[in-house]
């Protein structure tokens, strides 16, 4: 069970691989941060996935992290700036 | 293996898209994803302290911190030096190849029987009551970095006050923040209790496990910036004495401990035995209230 | 009981692997941004839902339970808040010509 | 092995990011050549906390705790060069 | 033994811990505990250095019990001594030059420069003496960027544009120097598995990493201490602060990874003469090149702030020395000895820079004339400073430039002594350009002068300077204590 979880880990993995290219190529500031954002979420269900296979409560703490602090790159991006 | 690879090969071409982005906001965004991708590195090298730092640092605060300055930069761009001629550049290259190749030997040809104080820390870390190796080394065994490295964000804090205009340099710090409404508004309001919740619970995590003072004051910097940069909160100002004193109470305490430490045992931040954990506990919680103090403080930014 | 609950897993998690690689194939092939923060939604909310559900039967305790479902919370959270300012940000920059 | 793989890492981003310090010219850019440079940095210093491991650890603990020590101090120089970027394009304003 | 090597302990963190304190007490509280501060820094440098003398072995002290490797030392030989009562001098004479400028009286509102400044002060105070006395690799990175960060906002205290646009470049090369250290840090972990001063001592072999290491640390270092040809930023930086500002960072802060330097070459890194020639090659060429751009500029500021790029050329001129048995005890003397009087010397002379710019309302080299009127005591501080920086007997510089020198003859390397003399002949004729066109008559002073305590302070760190060479040379045995090598 441990070693499919991981092979699941590897495959989320796989897909924030490719999300990059969104990141890498844009063209618009909002396709990047949104593409970033996939990426913290896909980032987050590989940690937990990794953390089962491994039986590690750190990888969902780390995810926990994630979950918290991911969404601000967001919000510096789409708030109001002073003069808007 | 091939995790790995591909987590390197991620790294490398976001790091790439960094140094040839065009516009400030492009790199910025790459930079974000850089800094998730190496926090997923750092769990692959099971350096877990270190992976929930870069969470914290890399996915959260740089990310607000660079976003904004990128914003702000588009609106008055900064003055450029004049850009290295070709033959320079074709120089600096080389130069850049030949570090990376010597620094790649180097890490290559280290010596087999890794020399290493694993084994140090395990064999003393019973006497500093942490379960946490690493919360050892940095607490007791290298206790004074620690204690420097609180004093460096004090100072760093201390820097961006002295970067105001003389006008108003005391009001509170950063731009004055338009309100926010709608979604962005609920979730300054509901996010922050849950965060600080999670702030607590890394940071309790830490005495024995990867967490700690440094990641929950991260998250609870966070929490402080949600609300104000939604409009829903002002910043103090930074004549406030209150402030100031939440910014200096962590790493005062620390040398207060410490010099207690040296009146008691005769050597400076030794923990009085017996008394080690609770000692330990005190500090550190002050010192995570003023290190998210002064984080909040540094991505806020000097008052414009 | 062991092998249903192996069983749930396994399906539950191949299912929010299906939507991330969706979500995925969404903002890598969809033509313009609007439609990228749709499908990207998605694959947030569902992807994500589904992978943490189906690691809810190992969870070691209700501790770990609790994280799951709290990781779940604030992903969904923060994407309901930073959704529509997104969209609105990229219509605004992106006038339909 | 892993090690080696993140080392070499290092080794690159450390190249790429004196590269970048070096020949971009807009500031906001240098500073985030300069973290790519740091991340090269403190990713050598993990492939040799990761070589260190042992006695139960997975890595050894002393490297970690430098590298989240630099780690700190490596934001708070961010901050401060970009502090100083914000109100030197503010004072281009006025001038 | 224990008792005493709190003592050098106590002078880095008094420091640290004002530092810290100082925004909740204010910028008028801050500088009250400054002062406070300044007489028993003073003592516990005293005692560190009588402690050292006495003892005749480095004072070690281990933090939390906890030895090396696992633990982190920290302590004062020697050339920490003599470090640590310079840097307590040198920030004494600019604490109390300041209070003019960034003073705040009883009901003054808390001013923005003052706010900054005396922490400041305190943060440099603190890095250098834990520069000179730390003894943990590592530990020394920290103390390079507290110096750094609080050096970098001391240059753009004025908040003028091109300040600004200094402070940035100075910030960005010393980033870039102290990540390059940290680098080498890192390899040399990995290559001994100790960051300790005292136990690397002898044990690195010269193996790739440890060779990388070594460059890629000295690169560094030589940016943080703006060796030529990595001194590009020195010059804006140190004539763009204000002037207790200036004397802080050409006496002080480049001297911190100075000694880093010397610590790495003498005693830590396998020896190399190959690289020690090529070291002091950047420095006779740092001599020149200095001298001759000092010569050649307009601005007062810029001509002493070049000055300093030319006087750091020297002070690197001992390292091909310290591996020849026999001259190396001199040339060790000889190099601490003009590291000490060029911090004394320079913060004299920058402080009556300072002085005279603000009296005549300009810094303009060729329109000194009268500054002999308006300015006698500054002018004979820049006089006297000049003396040492050029090497004239019987001055602390002469001192330490003639043990250089003779040490060069000696171990048979004649050609540093050239470029000594040479210097020495530049930095007469940038200080003879000076001074004439300072004594020539200008318009009459309108009024007698005032009295002002801080003529009294760049005097006497200028006579300090010179005072120094008229010690007797058996004295300096205290330099000795602690040093590694032949």
């Amino acid at each position: 069970m441990s070693s499919l979880l991981g092979v699941a880990a590897f495959a989320v993995l796989l897909t924030l691989l490719l999300g990059l290219v969104r990141v890498l190529r844009g063209p618009q500031a909002a396709d990047r941060i949104a593409a970033a954002q996939l990426l913290g979420t896909t980032g987050i269900a590989a940690l937990l996935l990794w953390g089962a296979a491994v039986g590690s409560a750190t990888h969902t703490d780390l995810a926990l992290t994630l979950a918290v602090l991911a969404p601000f790159a967001t919000i510096a991006m789409v708030r109001k700036e002073p003069g808007e | 293996m091939i995790v790995d690879l591909a987590l390197v090969g991620g790294i490398l071409a976001l790091a790439l898209g960094v140094l040839v982005a065009r516009q400030a906001f492009a790199a910025v965004a790459l930079f974000i994803g850089y800094g998730l991708l190496l926090a997923l590195a750092w769990g692959r090298l099971g350096l877990m302290d270190v992976a929930l730092t870069e969470a914290a640092i890399g996915a959260g605060l740089s990310g607000v911190l660079l976003l904004a300055a990128a914003r702000r930069l588009s609106a008055a761009p900064a003055q450029e030096d004049s850009p290295p001629g070709r033959v320079t550049r074709a120089l600096i290259g080389a130069g850049c190849a030949i570090l990376t190749c010597a620094v790649g030997a180097a890490v290559l040809l280290l010596p087999d029987a890794p020399p290493g104080l694993a084994a140090e820390v395990a064999a003393n870390q019973r006497a500093t009551a942490l379960g946490n190796p690493v919360a050892s080394v940095l607490m007791a065994f290298r206790g004074l970095d620690t204690l420097l490295e609180s004093a460096v964000l004090v100072l760093a804090v201390i820097c961006t006050v002295a970067l105001a205009p003389d006008q108003g340099w005391a009001g509170p710090p950063g731009a004055p923040q338009p309100q926010a409404d709608g979604p962005l508004a609920l979730l300054a309001r509901l996010l922050p209790p849950l965060g600080i919740v999670v702030a607590a619970h890394i940071f309790w995590i830490g005495v024995d496990a990867p967490g700690g003072k440094f990641q929950a004051a991260a998250i609870l910097a966070a929490m402080w910036l949600l609300p104000w940069m939604a409009g829903i909160a002002p910043a103090p100002p930074i004549g406030t004495r209150a402030l100031r004193i939440t910014v200096a109470a962590g790493p005062a305490l620390f040398i207060a401990v410490g010099l207690l430490g040296a009146m008691l045992t005769g050597a400076f931040l030794a923990w009085p035995s017996g008394f080690e954990k609770p000692l330990i506990l005190i500090v550190e919680v002050a010192l995570t209230l003023s290190i998210a103090a002064a984080l909040a403080l540094l991505v806020m930014g000097p008052r414009t | 009981m062991s092998l249903l609950a192996d069983a749930f897993t396994v399906f539950c998690v191949v299912a929010g692997i299906g939507f991330f690689a969706a979500g995925t194939a969404g903002l890598l092939r969809f033509p313009d941004t609007g439609s990228r923060l749709h499908a990207l939604t998605k694959a947030d909310h569902l992807g994500l839902g589904l992978i943490v559900l189906g690691l809810l039967p190992r969870a070691e305790a209700l501790g770990g339970a609790f994280r799951l479902l709290a990781i779940w919370g604030l992903v969904l959270l923060a994407s309901a808040a930073t959704g529509p300012l997104l969209a609105r940000i990229a219509q605004r920059r992106d006038p339909p010509a | 092995m892993t090690a080696d793989v993140y080392g070499l890492l290092g080794a690159v981003l450390t190249g790429l990011g004196l590269f970048g310090m070096l020949v971009r010219t807009e500031p906001l850019l240098r500073i985030l050549a300069f973290n790519l440079l740091g991340g090269g940095v403190f990713l050598v210093l993990g492939a040799i906390a990761r070589r260190g491991a042992g006695a139960g650890f997975a890595a050894d603990p002393v490297p970690q705790a430098i590298i989240l020590t630099g780690i700190v101090v490596a934001f708070a120089a961010t901050t401060i060069a970009v502090a100083l970027l914000l109100r030197l394009a503010a004072r281009k304003d006025d001038a | 033994m224990t008792g005493w090597s709190m003592l050098p302990l106590l002078a880095v963190m008094l420091p640290v811990l004002g530092m810290v304190l100082a925004p909740a007490l204010g910028a008028r509280g801050a500088e009250r505990l400054t002062l406070a501060l300044l007489p028993v820094g003073f003592a516990l440098a005293l005692g560190t250095a009588a402690a050292v003398q006495a003892l005749g072995v480095p004072l070690v002290h281990h933090l939390g019990h906890w030895t090396p490797p696992l633990g982190l030392a920290l302590g004062a030989d020697g050339i920490g001594a003599a470090m640590l009562l310079t840097s307590t001098v040198v920030v004494a004479g600019v604490a109390v030059f300041a209070r003019a400028g960034f003073g705040t009286s009883l009901g003054m509102p808390e001013r923005r420069a003052a706010f900054a400044f005396w922490p400041l002060l305190l943060a440099i105070w603190g890095g250098l003496n834990l520069a000179v006395t730390a003894r943990d690799l590592f530990t020394l990175y920290v103390a390079l960027e507290l110096l750094t960060f609080a050096a970098v906002p001391i240059v753009c205290l004025d908040g003028r544009r091109e300040t600004l646009a200094a402070a940035l470049r100075y910030l960005l090369f010393a980033l870039l120097g102290s990540v390059l250290y940290l680098l080498g840090v890192a390899l040399i972990y990995g290559a001994a598995g100790t960051l300790d001063i005292g136990l690397l001592a002898g044990r690195l072999a010269a193996t790739p990493p440890v060779l990388v290491a070594a460059a890629l640390m000295t690169a560094g270092l030589m940016a943080k201490t703006a060796l030529l040809p990595l001194h590009l930023w020195l010059p804006p930086a140190h004539a763009g602060a204000p002037a207790a500002g200036s004397a802080l960072l050409s006496a002080l802060v480049v001297k911190g990874s100075f000694v880093i330097l010397v610590r790495l070459w003498a005693g830590v890194l396998p020896p190399s003469p190959a690289a020690m020639q090529a070291l002091a090659g950047c420095g006779a060429a740092a001599i020149l090149l200095g001298g001759v751009a000092a010569l050649a500029q307009t601005r007062l500021k810029l001509l002493v702030a070049y000055s300093t790029v030319a006087q750091i050329g020297y002070l690197v001129l001992m390292f091909p020395l310290l591996a020849v048995p026999g001259v190396a005890e001199k040339a060790w003397t000889g190099g601490v000895l003009q590291a000490v009087s060029h911090a004394l010397a320079k913060s004299g002379m920058f402080l009556a820079v300072g002085l005279m710019t603000e009296r005549l309302g300009h810094d303009r080299v060729a329109d000194l004339a009268g500054a002999s009127r308006v300015a006698p005591r500054p002018l004979l501080a820049f006089g006297l400073s000049a003396l040492t920086l050029m090497g004239v007997p019987p001055s602390g510089g002469f001192a330490a430039k003639w043990l250089l020198l003779s040490t060069a003859i000696e171990a048979g390397q004649w050609w540093w002594g050239l470029v000594i003399l040479t210097g020495g002949l530049l930095t007469g004729g940038y200080a003879y350009r000076v001074l004439s066109a300072a004594l020539r008559a200008g318009p009459a002073a309108a009024a007698p002068l005032p009295h002002d305590s801080r003529d009294t302070v760049a005097l006497g760190l200028a006579l300090l300077a010179l005072l120094l060479g008229m010690l007797p040379l058996a004295s300096f045995g205290l330099l000795q204590i602690g040093r590694v090598g032949p």
